[in-house]
């Protein structure tokens, strides 16, 4: 068989079955119909990494308009207080979904599966992963997933009532009894999660063992690119903390459906135990959003800088010290649950732990800018944001960490704001500083600066206005999933929907000019930004089907810039 | 912040400000560094970098520095109200919850007063001596749901099932605050508020001693109409608009159809029974969520005194 | 977007990169995929082990006590030497294959199907005897209580299409004074002479439990059958063979995993409970 | 598309069906002994036991049906993780139990 090894990655090329395949490329030479066809085909069925990142990519960004909107549709009822222009039961469905969106469909699995798929082979100087169909076999779930979590919204049924469309509520959190009674169709949404869980798991899988057994003869571990060992990290989350939630849920449906007492109270169950074992994965999981994003911020400091990144080592130690501290902590969610006060100490000790590496990460970037000859183009931009809003989210976070603080802000406004910057300043803006970077590579056109600098602008400015308003709000007691509120919350409530607002429009204008780039960008040179890896020196722009013309050489490390050397 | 509210209050915002306090020093810090950076070595000051792998003694330093900071921080989070160390002698109240509201009950038997909120509606009151250490002793009757009176920094979650939880703390000022539920709990989660009245000794003492007024039977409705609106709003209206449940106009005297195709005629029996057993019998296109609420036969005599008024 | 590539090294050595490609037959990877699969199936049941733990050592211990007296000690024991059995046969089909014989890969393969058959119709029969004896999840008791256990399977799938998954129908059942499980319908008394003949809490839970655990865990020996079959298929077409077992090997190892599984399950439900 | 000549065969341990029937008779032994241990009732020993000899037969399995002990050493590292992994949170969890 041979390969269209010249073309670039999205022209037509062989797929899984390359022979359904051939036979109607070559109809659709005489046929539109089967030209289409084949087209979709080499799509939607190939196997290849960097078509499965592109499918993601376009995926994650509709939900991601979806979670978006559904946040608009909060800013916009919390208003005034009262009720405004949605139900309570509305709103309620609302922030469950917006939550389920964002978290499931956009931040766990964003930044491993757009950029991780697109880059991580090429970063270790392979032609795919270790297992191409299992990974197309990820996205069919992720799909599937969304697709029954979308469903959930419309299918809901309650006989007792005659209600139709009763939307699953209760946060994306399912705490029991409330889920388990609930007449909304939670089982769906929680099924949902449930199938998600299972391609986050596979995705990681691959990873790992893609990692351990395709890397390049000559690039050996430590070697390794970070945002290649920010993946390493973060799939073994998701091979080993990922299946808890998967059981969890499928418990959940199963006390829905017969009863089988475990979480309910009513039939002797302990609801806490739900938490337990929910937090068991959800706590590492939050390292699963931001541990890929740190892997994106220290290729993209070190290139901007165009120096090494100082301290490769203790970033590489870090990166696996905060996935495996990050295990140990998830009862820091559960100050308040009724948990022994001797586990209450336990947890917020460990918790501090994982502060420490992230501290190491933090220093190191800065010393990293030291002496490095930088140049603020829009990813480095976006990538200095990171450093400062992830940075507060987990300030925010230490807050949290102590009990007596916590005690006062847990489930107030105030969560809400630490987990909004820590999810949305670190792993959302670590998927745009991504986005930025590898643009060029990726569809082989340059964007334009000025409009990626007023939209970056705006959305910081905006960005701070609504979350941090969302602190304030938090630490004066006003408690969260609160369709109405008292009057006195008013004012911070409006300055985080105007700050929100601002967002929007900076965030319109970044995606715009990204989107209008595709058709009207410069062409992009192989290596915009001076980088050492891999996809930068040795992949051309935009990469071919196996990702480099012949076997990379590698006669560098990943972050060997010219300059000095001490 | 250090209003001093209830004995831990001024701790935990002390608390605040020490954490607060670092972290706006560390991200100044931080963010100095980083601008300062960004211009000095900018490329086109200085368009040769330098390469430096890294310096062994200032990683050491920032791991030791902050492994010490957040100890210290750990520490000062231990100072709060562990129930192991709640005063022996301390009140105690009970507390229950349910979707969507609270009941408080005494020692003596004696049981919570209403007081308007800022929306008008009738909401319960936990009514506390000042100065005097009480403990809540707290259960739900469905879901979770989680007491929070900001004022005095203090929160935890209330179980279903039969589990006790407890919280306990000494209000410091006489006055009125809110109470929150601040664990997910449905609908009207959100409006799921109390009060807390804290009242100078002998006022309490005057109020707790105050036996149970015997009404007469012209102010039995208006006793009915408080705790409808504090207990029942949320999901019946008596306008007949459908909320959760089903309308309380015209509710006396009317013909219920039961799922089953049972038909009852809508007495004090059949109400009462409603009341205590909520979900022995559901009415035809509801669902069976009705809570079962800490009523007790003077109370639904007064909601039924009220009802009969509803037309 | 047209194709814009740098032709940076024109001569394309079509041989070395098909070579670079062709990764799918890496024997230690496949197997090193395998076990990562294996290790999210552990985590997987030990969440539920560690649910089983928190009550059956806490304040439910006595009620899993009496509870587990009800189990049948023989057919569990007996189902413990079939699925040793399968394993032991499972090994020998791999030996057999990588000495060549295909023959005895073959039927080893077979009788370890046959084997998990086996546990499989153990299993059918102690859960119908449970079944028998009334005791099932509490929401499918409950029900059959309100319909009678002649009318519990149309019973089951109305209220179901009633009230398609949710829960309404079982909300009318739960919440009696004591918070035990009773069905509507019945009266106070009635509901607590019900709950105390039938289950108390902690029954609730281990029946519960019971059915997830050895459902979930029969499901996977469910998989397995399926498994071995298309191994069965594929030595007798040569696909696997003894150059070529990596896939036998894989299924091999995610056969004794169900048996591992088991291992646990067996003293904890049978023996300790 | 077997290209015979990528796989590492070389060193592939072929264990003999002796030392499988031999690992099959310990299981079974093993077996019957947690049968037996059962009857005798130890009051809080009676978990701790089954455990043991569960965890014992469990090694058995895992270290030679799944060949643990043959594999290289990064593989029986992991296997080594995860179940220490799982402890960990077992305890953990544990601490909230036993501490209520
Ligand atoms: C990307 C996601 C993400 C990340 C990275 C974090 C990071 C952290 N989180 Fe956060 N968290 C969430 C997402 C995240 N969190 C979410 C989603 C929730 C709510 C879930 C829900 O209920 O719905 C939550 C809730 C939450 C709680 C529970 C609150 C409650 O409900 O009561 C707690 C409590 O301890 C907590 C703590 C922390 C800590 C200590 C960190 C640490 O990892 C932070 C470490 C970082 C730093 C400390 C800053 C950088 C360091 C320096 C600049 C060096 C200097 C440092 C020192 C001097 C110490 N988080
Ligand atoms: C990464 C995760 C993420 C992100 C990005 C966001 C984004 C937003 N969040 Fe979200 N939020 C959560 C995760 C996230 N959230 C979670 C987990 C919860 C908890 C749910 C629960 O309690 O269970 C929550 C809860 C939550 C609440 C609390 C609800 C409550 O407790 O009652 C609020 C309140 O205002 C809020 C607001 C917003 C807003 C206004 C936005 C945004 O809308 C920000 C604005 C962004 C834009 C406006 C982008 C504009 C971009 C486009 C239009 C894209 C176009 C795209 C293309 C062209 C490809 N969120
Ligand atoms: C959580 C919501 C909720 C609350 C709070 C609630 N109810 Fe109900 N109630 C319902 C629902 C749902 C029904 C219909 C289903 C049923 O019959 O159980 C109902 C039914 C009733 C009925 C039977 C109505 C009829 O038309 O026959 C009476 C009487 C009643 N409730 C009284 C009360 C009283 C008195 C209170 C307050 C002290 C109250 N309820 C509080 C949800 C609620
Ligand atoms: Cu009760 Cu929220
Ligand atoms: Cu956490």
């Amino acid at each position: 068989m041979s390969y269209a090894v010249n073309k670039p990655y999205y022209e037509d090329q062989a797929v899984v079955l390359a022979d359904l395949y051939a036979t109607m490329a070559e109809m659709g030479k005489t046929n539109p119909f089967f030209k289409f066809l084949a087209w979709l085909h080499s799509w939607v069925l190939s196997t290849d990494h960097k078509r499965i990142g592109i499918l993601y990519l376009i995926a994650m960004f509709s939900f991601f308009a979806i979670g978006v909107s559904l946040g608009l549709t909060i800013r916009l009822e919390l208003f005034w207080p009262g009720q405004d222009f949605i139900s309570a039961t509305t709103y309620n469905s609302v922030f469950t979904l917006h939550g389920v969106i964002m978290i499931f469909l956009f931040v766990i699995p964003g930044i491993p599966a757009i950029f991780g798929n697109f880059f991580l082979p090429i970063h270790i100087g392979a032609a795919d992963v270790q297992f191409p169909r299992l990974n197309l076999l990820s996205w069919y779930m992720f799909m599937g997933g969304a697709l029954i979590a979308a469903l959930s919204l419309f299918v809901g049924y309650d006989a007792s009532s005659g209600v139709h469309w009763v939307a699953p509520d209760g946060g994306w959190t399912f705490y029991a009894p409330y889920s388990t009674t609930a007449n909304s169709n939670v089982s769906l949404a929680v099924f949902a999660a449930f199938i998600l869980g299972f391609s986050s798991i596979f995705t990681g899988l691959n990873f790992v063992s893609t990692i351990h057994r395709m890397r390049h003869p000559k690039q050996k571990w430590m070697d390794m690119p970070l945002f290649v060992w920010g993946l390493y990290g973060t799939a073994w989350i998701q091979v080993l903390a990922t299946p808890v939630i998967g059981i969890t849920l499928a418990l959940l449906i199963m006390e829905r459906a017969f009863g089988i007492g475990i979480f309910d109270a009513a039939l002797g169950g302990d609801p806490v135990l739900y938490q337990h074992m929910f937090w068991i994965y959800s706590h590492p999981a939050v390292y699963v959003m931001v541990i890929p994003g740190m892997g994106v911020v220290s290729e993209i400091i070190a290139t901007f800088s165009q120096r090494t990144i100082f301290g490769y080592t203790s970033m590489v130690l870090s990166m696996i010290g905060i996935a495996f501290v990050g295990y140990f902590v998830w009862a820091h969610h559960m100050f308040t649950s009724g948990m022994s006060e001797a586990s209450v100490a336990i947890f917020s000790f460990i918790t501090f732990f994982v502060a420490v590496p992230t501290a190491v990460k933090v220093f190191n970037w800065l010393a990293t800018l030291y002496k490095g000859s930088i140049q603020l183009d829009p990813p480095m931009i976006w990538g200095l944001s990171f450093v400062f809003l992830f940075s507060i989210g987990g300030f925010t976070g230490l807050a949290l960490g102590m009990v007596s603080t916590d005690l006062h802000v847990h489930d107030t406004y105030y969560v809400v704001g630490h987990f909004h910057y820590t999810m949305f300043g670190g792993g959302g803006v670590a998927v745009f500083a991504a986005l930025h970077y590898w643009y060029p590579k990726m569809f082989g056109k340059m964007y334009n600066f000025t409009a990626a600098y007023i939209g970056w602008a705006l959305f910081f400015v905006g960005f701070n206005v609504l979350y941090g308003s969302m602190l304030v709000v938090g630490l004066q007691g006003m408690p969260r999933r609160y369709h109405d509120y008292l009057p006195e919350f008013q004012g911070l409530h409006q300055v985080g929907s105007y700050g929100s607002f601002i967002m929007i429009t900076g965030l319109l204008i970044v995606f715009g000019n990204l989107f209008i780039s595709l058709f009207t960008g410069k062409k992009a040179p192989q290596n915009p930004w001076g980088g050492k890896t891999l996809e930068w020196t040795e992949c051309p722009t935009p990469p071919v089907l196996i990702n480099f013309y012949k076997k990379p050489k590698l006669d560098h490390g990943p972050y060997d810039y010219p300059g000095e050397w001490v | 912040m250090f209003s001093g509210l209830s004995n831990i209050a001024n701790q935990v915002d002390f608390a605040f400000v020490f954490v607060f306090a670092l972290d706006a020093i560390v991200l100044v810090g931080i963010t100095v560094f980083m601008i300062w950076c960004c211009i000095r070595f900018s490329r086109k000051r200085n368009p040769v970098a330098t390469n430096i792998h890294g310096n062994v003694g200032l990683e050491i330093i920032w791991t030791v520095i902050p492994t010490f900071l957040v100890m210290l921080m750990f520490f000062v989070g231990m100072d709060y109200n562990k129930m192991s160390q709640a005063p022996k002698d301390a009140m105690r109240v009970k507390v229950q919850g349910w979707k969507w509201s609270w009941a408080f009950t005494y020692d003596n038997g004696k049981e919570n007063d209403y007081m308007k909120s800022h929306e008008g509606k009738d909401v319960p009151v936990l009514t506390l001596p000042v100065g005097k250490a009480v403990i809540l002793d707290m259960t739900s009757s469905d879901v979770l749901h989680s007491f929070y009176i900001p004022a005095f920094r203090v929160k935890h979650d209330v179980l279903p099932g039969g589990r006790i939880s407890n919280l306990w703390f000494v209000p410091n000022k006489v006055g009125v605050y809110e109470v929150f539920c601040a664990e997910y709990c449905g609908e009207a989660h959100s409006k799921m508020y109390a009060k807390v009245q804290i009242l100078p000794q002998d006022e309490f003492d005057k109020w707790y001693g105050q036996a149970p007024v015997k009404l007469d039977p012209t102010m039995l409705a208006s006793a009915g109409e408080k705790i409808y609106s504090a207990q029942c709003a949320v999901c019946h209206s008596i306008d007949g608009s459908r909320k959760i449940g089903p309308s309380f106009k015209g509710i006396w005297g009317r013909t219920a159809k039961l799922q089953g195709g049972i038909t009852k005629k809508t007495d004090a029996e059949y109400i009462s029974n409603s009341i205590k057993m909520p979900n022995s019998e559901i009415v035809e296109g509801y669902p069976a969520a009705m809570p079962v609420l800490p009523l007790n036969d003077a109370k639904i005599e007064q909601v039924i005194a009220y009802m009969k008024t509803i037309k | 977007m047209s194709a814009t590539v740098e032709a940076q090294d024109t001569q394309v050595n079509q041989e070395e990169l098909f070579h670079f490609d062709h990764h799918h037959t890496d024997y230690e990877g496949g197997k090193f995929g395998m076990w990562l699969f294996l290790f999210t199936e552990l985590v997987l049941f030990g969440g539920m082990f560690l649910a089983l733990f928190v009550y059956g050592t806490g304040e439910y211990a006595a009620d899993f006590h009496a509870a587990g007296k009800s189990l049948n000690l023989f057919k569990g024991a007996g189902n413990t030497l079939v699925l040793l059995t399968s394993s032991l046969t499972m090994v020998y089909a791999i030996t057999a294959l990588q000495k060549g014989s295909k023959f005895w890969a073959l039927t080893h393969i077979a009788i370890t199907v046959l084997l998990a058959l086996t546990f499989m119709v153990v299993k059918y029969f102690e859960w119908t005897a449970k079944f028998e004896h009334h005791l099932f999840p509490a929401k499918i008791a409950a029900l059959e209580s309100i319909y009678g256990p002649s009318d519990l399977k149309k019973a089951y799938t109305t209220e179901y299409k009633e009230s398609g998954l949710s829960i309404a129908a079982f909300n009318a059942i739960k919440v009696d004074s004591n918070g035990n499980p009773a069905p509507a319908g019945i009266s106070a008394e009635e509901a607590k002479e019900y709950t105390h003949t039938r289950y108390t809490r902690g029954q609730v839970i281990f029946y519960g439990m019971y059915f997830t655990m050895t459902g979930l865990h029969g499901f996977h020996v469910l998989i397995g059958v399926v498994l071995l079959l298309w191994m069965f298929w594929c030595v007798l077409k040569n696909t696997v063979t003894a150059e070529n077992f990596g896939w036998l090997e894989n299924v091999g190892l995610y056969w004794h995993l169900v048996d591992l599984i088991w291992i646990y399950l067996f003293p904890l439900f049978y023996l300790v409970a | 598309m077997s290209h015979g000549h990528e796989q590492e065969h070389d060193h592939v341990h072929i264990v003999s069906y002796g030392s499988h029937t031999l690992v099959y008779v310990g299981l079974l032994i093993l077996t019957g002994l947690t049968v037996a241990a059962a009857g005798i009732d130890v009051g809080a020993f009676n978990l701790p036991i089954a455990m043991l000899i569960a965890s014992c037969k469990a090694g058995l399995v895992l270290a030679y049906f799944m060949h643990i002990k043959y594999e290289k050493t990064y593989i029986q590292a992991f296997v080594l993780g995860t179940t220490f992994f799982m402890f960990v949170v077992f305890c953990l969890t544990f601490a909230d139990y036993a501490t209520r």
